[in-house]
């Protein structure tokens, strides 16, 4: 183990039940990229709620309703100082990443874009920060662009007046490939776009599990994540946004909470964050979300960080040890982490992913919902493994001598 | 590896190495593309047709091993089957890929594929041929009935 | 007890852990209308999924990611099977019952009804029955109509032709107040629909929890409900749509798995029901609802249907021996079961509400996200009872001794 | 019982049975209306304002016993009071209802309130009163500020 792992790693792994199964075969997972895996302590979150104190929120004067509405709305400052911001109101719930930036792209984009103004992309971009500017760009006449990517793994930053134009209305970027791993200069993005006066979403659904974010600092209009990428359960994901975006918008979901008066004829708004929180929300799961920063914040982000980069840049050199695969991106230069893609001349990823499972290692292959960067590299699909703090260099050496033994399998 | 063995057999690794069939067809009578959205790969299938038999077929594109191996078996079976020996096939081949049962004798070399079955994502993988070699057949149908 | 008791009542109480926390005081809870409580099957059922089988669905080839898509996926066939439709692809699951008509909202109605089409509805809407169409009508054109609530507590069905005609393009109302416990003569209300060829939502979330419910013999083009509401986690709701209607509708949020290829300028969807589930599901609490349809299975809805009816009949003729009181609706003649609104003469519901909560008992005050059906009785607000399996004839003795001490209290 | 005399202490019960000053106002300076959206609740406040003192403060509308009785000690206390002292009352009685603690001895009566800050769904019934008065008087600063 590198010098730089300053984590008990046992003792981690120990608050992971599905790595402490005696009946199951051990988990070798590494496809965090997608989910992770849940500690007790979120587990246990959630089942409190629903064994002590399960009840509706918002609405209940009994004192169940009142605890659960308390611990409801404690995890929204608790997602507001975690991610930088002071003011509750900024902070949304939503079921994901997904339904965050269509909540934006519904409630602000196909209100204020028009004809003639342009949405501004990367080649880089997960389908759920792609399709709907592709939906709200057809709704509203607006012109859909991208910023492209190099070959290298990083975004062509080389003529940015090519893309920022006085055109430009909302730019919205990955802060995190979870194909590559590459981590954008989000805070240079967001200055091009601030001297046009373009509006900014940033995509932290890979940037926010591993790394310490300053929302107020990057300044950037809205920001967005998923719970289920950072040890919280399913079902739960985060808008927030500045105060005066959220208050000029409509609102997205019409329903119960999100209300002040309602006749027969017409609606009156809540306040922010409310006016966007329609319906029962995932109430346990919001609650278990805060458990889930709870054991960040005792982990340390910045330990969490240093454990991922160390395990990605070690899977890196082995796996480009390795003849005939080619790992995309990860080159000198550019802020990589966490995730890692590769191919391999001959064995298609599939079949890749395949063997590594018969070997009880657990990694992805496809387009990882993000064809243009596979289209960039001429590929349908590459293997992707990707790691979380509780994942180890033994791992590493697993999935290593995994590939050896594919590859001998299919020699 | 016992499980490996189950899906991945030695013929299957043999065709996917080796596909037999996998070639451009010129005078082809009838062509179709395939696609496996889940992994984004692709098939074209050509067929030639005299009466109402499959005097040759072959295919070409991108896929993992399961869909080579499917797509050059099925070849080998057809060339020379007349077009309704093709349809049964089909059927008894997705048969067999859904339920792992083969309830019918004739099924040839494609048996080596049974192992499909437990990996339902890998199931459209062997099927993506036959989906195509469907479409070229059902193409054919409707051309022989308006004529 | 009664003799149409036929359940073990203290063996179905002994499932759900909130009932047996031995350092917390009884709780009596009369408030299912707003959310129900949760067995231990279900609990468990989610919590297996964590910590045996955590993985995203529909894209892993690994193991715990086909058999996580495999728990997603049978659910479907668990919910089509339970609402009575032999086709999967009618079920969408969203995040809750708001969710899924807020969807049909977007992708139905917005693309296809126009100035001079006509959105029926009831006075006795829930908001999340009335908020979407108001903005739905704001945005096409289209104008919203009612069909008014008589005092008794029944939809005015006097005279049909009033509300009926070849204007009318959609008709959404509840199957079940909230309310008043009123379940609505939806059958009929369909046939009026279909002969003036609208399409038909049903808003189900206070039926099906103790209701057999039939789609394919309603005919109805929509039904929506929540899983929270049936003894399910909260996060998860349902969307039945007929085949052909989904198919004509556009997808509503943009994002990963909604779509079959995607290149920078344009997506194609998916098939249905998928075009409709963006971005990572709720998993674990699909999961979740899987194990509570389960448990009613076990139970047999028949015999929660008279169960709950027996609750509440003995509670309406309880209820109304007390002085001051008025029920509201639950008038012979009309069908109602599990919800009971009622309010005092002198005694503000909030007051009611807050004694009873210094005894144990939770139930609700206000408006219930249901203000027009407040407006009708020239109420702010009601106290509202309601139940479910788990509750006891004991309950509602507590209940009416606890409203007896606040009346002394407040006299 | 012991919970429920934390919060409905007897004056209490007593000022949601008779309210003070409770009454339309004729001849009044300033009006302004309440509601509470979380209950629908609406409250109308009269203040007739006497150079820089009030004179005279009634009210109406519906509402429950807390928001009633905490209108009713509120007429009580203000009656007679400078603008200026009405603005530290407020300030003085929104502290203690969210904190639950008296840092000022200037409560008078609204002591009894105390126990509303453990309710947080009852705190804004206890603002209710004193929200519409804080309109009252921030209006009534427009009004004298641009004279
Ligand atoms: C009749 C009715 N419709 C819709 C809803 C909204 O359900 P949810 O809050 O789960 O979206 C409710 C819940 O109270 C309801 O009773
Ligand atoms: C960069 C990025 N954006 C968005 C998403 C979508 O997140 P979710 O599926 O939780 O909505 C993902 C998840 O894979 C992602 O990696
Ligand atoms: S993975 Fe594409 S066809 Fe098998
Ligand atoms: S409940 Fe309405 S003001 Fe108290």
């Amino acid at each position: 183990m590198g010098m730089n792992n300053m984590f008990d790693l046992y003792n981690i792994r120990s608050n992971f039940p599905i790595f402490n199964q005696p009946d199951l075969p051990p988990l070798v997972f590494l496809d965090n990229a997608s989910t992770t895996q849940k500690p007790t302590q979120v587990l246990e979150a959630v089942n409190q709620f629903y064994c002590r104190y399960n009840a509706n929120v918002h609405r209940g004067i009994y004192k169940i309703a009142e605890q659960a509405t308390e611990a409801y709305e404690s995890v929204r400052d608790k997602v507001a100082e975690f991610i930088g911001t002071a003011d509750r109101r900024n902070i949304v719930f939503t079921k994901s990443t997904t339904e965050s930036i269509n909540l934006v792209a519904y409630s602000w984009a196909r209100k204020f874009l028009k004809t003639g103004d342009e949405i501004l992309v990367t080649e880089m971009e997960h389908h759920s920060n792609l399709v709907p500017w592709q939906l709200a760009a057809q709704h509203t006449g607006a012109t859909l662009k991208y910023i492209p990517l190099n070959k290298s793994g990083s975004l062509d930053m080389s003529s940015p007046e090519r893309y920022f134009t006085k055109n430009t209305k909302l730019v919205a970027i990955s802060h995190q490939s979870n194909v590559l791993g590459t981590i954008n200069s989000v805070k240079e993005i967001i200055g091009y776009a601030r001297d046009v006066g373009a509006k900014t979403l940033i995509d932290g659904a890979q940037f926010v599990p591993h790394s310490k974010l300053d929302v107020q600092n990057l300044d950037c209009d809205f920001y967005v994540f998923s719970g289920h990428k950072m040890m919280g359960p399913t079902g739960v994901g985060i808008l927030y946004g500045k105060a005066d975006m959220l208050e000029t918008m409509d609102p997205f979901l019409g329903g119960g909470d999100m209300i002040l008066s309602v006749t027969m004829e017409k609606a009156i708004w809540n306040d922010i964050p409310y006016k966007f929180e329609a319906g029962t929300p995932n109430i346990a799961q919001v609650i278990g979300l805060g458990a889930a920063i709870d054991f960040m914040k005792n982990m340390n982000i910045d330990s969490i960080d240093s454990q991922v980069r160390m395990l990605t840049s070690t899977a890196v050199s082995r796996l480009r040890e390795i003849k005939g695969l080619t790992v995309l991106g990860h080159e000198n230069g550019i802020d990589s982490t966490s995730v890692i893609s590769f191919f391999h001349k001959d064995i298609h990823p599939h079949d890749i992913a395949h063997l590594l499972d018969t070997f009880g290692i657990s990694v992805r292959a496809g387009h990882h919902c993000a064809q243009p960067v596979m289209d960039k590299y001429d590929l349908s699909a590459s293997v992707r493994v990707s790691f979380y703090v509780y994942n180890t260099i033994d791992e590493i050496e697993q999935l290593i001598s995994g590939l050896q033994k594919t590859m001998e399998y299919f020699r | 590896m016992d499980n490996l063995r189950e899906l991945y057999q030695q013929v299957i690794l043999d065709h996917n190495k080796n596909p037999r069939n996998f070639r451009f067809m010129e005078d082809f009578t009838v062509k179709a593309d395939g696609h496996n959205p889940l992994c984004g790969d692709k098939l074209q299938l050509f067929i030639k047709i005299d009466g109402d038999y499959i005097s040759d077929i072959s295919f070409m594109g991108s896929g993992c091993a399961i869909s080579k191996a499917s797509a050059s078996i099925m070849t080998e079976e057809l060339k020379g089957k007349s077009i309704a020996d093709a349809e049964k096939l089909f059927k008894n081949f997705r048969n067999m890929i859904t339920s792992g049962e083969i309830t019918s004798d004739d099924i040839g070399k494609l048996e080596v594929l049974t192992g499909v079955h437990k990996y339902p994502s890998r199931v459209k993988c062997a099927l993506l041929a036959w989906h195509t070699l469907k479409n070229i057949l059902d193409q054919n149908d409707t051309t022989t009935t308006t004529e």
